[in-house]
């Protein structure tokens, strides 16, 4: 599989993470995810999605395994590599990580700065990324006065404003209802036309049950045998978990 | 470019948004350097007041007759080979005489009917002015008693030993204080580089996360800390001369300001404080975020 | 309405709040919950729901209009009558409020700790929680370390943990997929039949669509046309919405 | 019951989770007892030495003769009249003779064929050792010039002169220095607490929300802050004794000690530093948390 791809983005092979002193979050996870694609990540909650998006831009190192996103191993790249990495990839946090002091065009505009961006680009991607989420009018509003989905929808403008290489979401529409979920939806869809790779983690089935889009799901995990076909997972995994739902 | 401007923006942005906490580190370095400079202040006038009291510092060496020009730059010669000397008189017997009648002011009429040259001749040598001379007096009186035509010789031991002593003291006075002070100003300095890291630990680790370059996060932490440091340190010593300037003016004309001569710091130590804060402060916030780097 | 109900739990009679400088998140909302009763509250992202939980438990309070819990009025109340009030409250946060640094079992206990309950009690009442939302393995970790649909759980659990008379719970399946949310519905509609009153306002159709609840739903700060014959909200609640939306 | 066990507990464990920050603000507290009893200290012994050296201090009344015992029990009823003094002692010419013959020294021999009665007997006053009294020195003086048979008052003019102003001059820079250190410790006082405040905030606005009472949420800081007050200032001044102990031990036999009779506070004192160490804290982490219980 991983060979016949044009490209590959993201590329996990047997990867192990341990929390200490004893949570297996993840065990020997191979997955791969080619560049341009979308994926959909699911799993009960506490199965280990968001540890596996923090081993994607190294927030978290894995006790074993190999990790490599576009082409490059995080164990051995060097410092200002990963901080050129890390700009390529915009990740929209479950706990959101917005700067409460902030404006909403001061949080959104952080991403476009690390990487040097012109101010007259920034502030045009700025408006146009609050349009689209309909949040035009809460611009100069501190981020910490927002209600928790507007807070969503910050948080999902700041990872995609630097235009990333590859987009991490997770659980991008927890506090969203089903209108504004469409909105963001949406965006994620035209930035996987304009050849974004996005892997989103989520429990909300109604996201991923129309499209084409490949569904991995975690169990305990591990990876569970998936849906189209793809050769990662280990095949006893839904037995082990449930050994440890006991 | 691009990051000469984004590195400004964010700080004056810093600058404004935590201006509270500014002004509370600012105040800090304030006091700090205010403390420090004050203390210097008092040490540097107290070892000025030394010199001014070591004055009265001579060893009197008593001659059996009066010595010719000759004798006396043998003397002269003898003296200087021991130690250097700031200063050495030759008192004829006529001088001491004229000098004793002074000291006893209105009782001098006891003296009336004595010979003129009843007390004897002598050699006044006026050491350095310094502690380490203090310390090698008894061994410089020592030397004198070994010249030739020497009756004795005499110095205010009991005086010396009380102003070496006091000297020494007021040393251990300053140096505790200022031992307190610095371990006072540095726990507060690092108190106030903890709140600021804290209150932008989650800031920091985000424009980590955001992949910003080491310089992005570090160089306004530099800046800053370059500023603060310079307005702090400005303040402390404005703040210190004004107090210094209500001092002298409280004291002029009393018999202090003859004792102790008050001065200022010169410009090059105000430069110097100034320089080493500026610094100080630049590098003490820039290698507190090393940890922060590092994520 | 509110005369015909044996005892009436939640009075909110044209209630009004406006955020500075001019976020209108409520106009005129008036509603009454009877006691014993599990009422759900919809609405878009923003429209008002937090902030009309928020009243209630008064961490904020109204521009105009009146607020009655357990038949007291939240304008009037002393000091030590909205302390004890609050411990008759439960609330779980829709941004959850934990401390990160105490344990999971410190978290649930410090709602018990608060009413002077005995350390035995509130032992065992933790344990039962945690055993009911799966978490018992966890009962030492610390809250900041749980993953966010875990420590969504711990939340829940602290609001139920002192059998409270009035449950809110402010998006409280969020971060939980399907089957953690049932497991989470059905602790709540215990408490309902054990006679507490439950607001819970959530996103979630699939929360309400199945069982006979009172549904009503907030839109930019009105309450609209009540769907069970409600005599709340304001007629024109919808077409002000459809204006604030351009 | 259930509410001590309560609040107990709640202090226990807050001094376990946070004993970082707990042992930060111990330190603060050790360190400004221990600033603030050192310069007291300093501030005491420096009042003792100034009474120590006012021994020096004298008038002395010059007669035109030899007063009888009744003429000396009327001086001594007028000079009482004027002022309370500590001594008065008559001194005959005899008597004068014999010191003058002291102080010469090994020049005595001039006064060999002088009648022992050519100077004039004279009265030595002592007045009470203060610093009230210095400043009334002159006046004394003046007074004392108009009591009948008197010659002339003498009193080491410029030596008080000069004792009074080193005093005042000591006075304003240990009064300098404690504002100094009063301001850093007040502000590294509220630093703490607002350090301590800002990291618990949330965990406050929790239990307000949770219905906490207002005694639940406050008792332990109380608590909290009694301890760090007791802890803190007996540590403080533990410190301190330890210096003072080295400092004796280092000065020991050498002329300052007798000049300033160093001795450190007594017991009460001591207590009473403690006492009001403890009840600040109590009362100062108590009051921090008003803004809280307003929630
Ligand atoms: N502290 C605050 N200061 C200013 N504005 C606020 C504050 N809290 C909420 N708002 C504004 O009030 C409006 C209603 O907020 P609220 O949190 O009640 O919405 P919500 O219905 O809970 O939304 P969500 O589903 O996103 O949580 C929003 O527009 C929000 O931006
Ligand atoms: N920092 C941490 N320290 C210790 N254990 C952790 C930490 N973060 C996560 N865990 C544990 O690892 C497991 C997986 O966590 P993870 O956050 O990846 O789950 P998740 O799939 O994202 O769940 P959710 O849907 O609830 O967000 C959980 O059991 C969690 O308790
Ligand atoms: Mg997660
Ligand atoms: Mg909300």
């Amino acid at each position: 599989m991983t060979a016949n791809s044009p490209r590959v983005m993201v590329e996990l092979i047997k990867v192990s993470k341990t929390y200490p002193p004893s949570v297996h979050a993840l065990q020997d996870v191979s997955l791969s995810v080619r560049s341009g694609e979308m994926l959909f990540l699911t799993g009960k909650s506490g199965a280990g999605k968001t540890t596996l998006l923090r081993l994607l831009c190294r927030s978290e190192v894995p006790d074993k395994g190999l990790v490599e996103v576009a082409g490059q191993d995080l164990e051995r790249i060097s410092g200002s590599g990963l901080q050129q990495l890390r700009r390529r990839i915009g990740m929209a946090y479950q706990d959101f990580r917005l700067l409460p002091r902030h404006t909403v065009a001061q949080n959104i505009a952080l991403a476009m700065e690390v990487a040097y961006r012109k101010p007259s680009f920034i502030r045009k991607r700025t408006r146009e990324l609050l349009e689209r989420l309909r949040l035009s009018d809460k611009y100069h509003t501190p981020a910490g006065e927002l209600s928790r989905g507007e807070q969503q929808r910050i948080a999902i403008a700041r990872a995609l404003a630097n235009r990333p290489d590859l987009v991490l979401a997770d659980e991008p529409t927890g506090n969203l209802d089903r209108e504004t979920s469409t909105l963001v939806m949406e965006l994620f869809r035209e930035h996987e036309e304009q050849g974004a790779t996005l892997i989103i983690a989520t429990h909300d089935r109604e996201l991923f049950d129309d499209g084409g889009h490949r569904v991995v799901e975690l169990r305990d995990g591990r990876l569970l045998a998936p849906e189209d076909g793809e050769d990662t997972g280990s095949g006893d995994a839904s037995l082990q978990s449930e050994e440890a739902d006991q | 470019m691009n990051f000469l401007r984004a590195i400004i923006g964010q700080t004056l942005r810093n600058l404004r948004r935590t201006w509270s906490s500014q002004a509370l580190t600012l105040l800090t370095i304030t006091l700090s350097v205010l403390i420090f400079s004050f203390f210097f202040l008092i040490y540097i006038n107290m070892i000025n007041a030394g010199r001014h009291m070591g004055d009265n510092l001579r060893l009197i060496v008593y001659l059996d007759e009066e010595p010719g020009k000759p004798l006396q730059d043998e003397y002269r010669r003898k003296i200087l080979k021991f130690d250097r000397v700031e200063r050495i008189e030759f008192v004829s017997s006529r001088q001491a005489y004229e000098r004793f009648r002074k000291q006893l002011g209105h009782d001098q009429d006891v003296l009336e009917g004595m010979p003129r040259n009843f007390l004897p001749p002598s050699i006044e040598v006026y050491p350095i002015r310094s502690l380490a001379t203090l310390t090698r007096i008894k061994r410089f009186s020592d030397y004198l008693q070994t010249l030739p035509g020497v009756l004795k010789v005499q110095y205010g031991r009991e005086w010396i030993d009380r102003f070496y002593s006091f000297v020494k003291l007021m040393r251990v006075v300053v140096i505790l204080s200022g031992l307190l002070l610095l371990l006072t100003t540095t726990f507060m300095v690092a108190h106030t580089i903890r709140l600021t890291l804290c209150s932008r630990e989650r800031e920091l680790e985000l424009l980590r996360l955001l992949g910003a370059s080491n310089q992005y996060i570090r160089a306004p932490f530099f800046l800053e800390g370059a500023l603060q440091g310079l307005v702090g340190s400005i303040c402390g010593l404005a703040a210190l001369y004004v107090f210094f300037d209500w001092f002298r003016l409280r004291f002029a004309g009393t018999a202090v300001l003859n004792l102790f001569p008050f001065t200022f710091f010169p410009i090059p130590v105000v430069l110097t404080i100034i320089t080493a804060a500026t610094l100080l402060c630049a590098g003490g916030s820039f290698f507190s975020t090393r940890r922060i780097t590092r994520l």
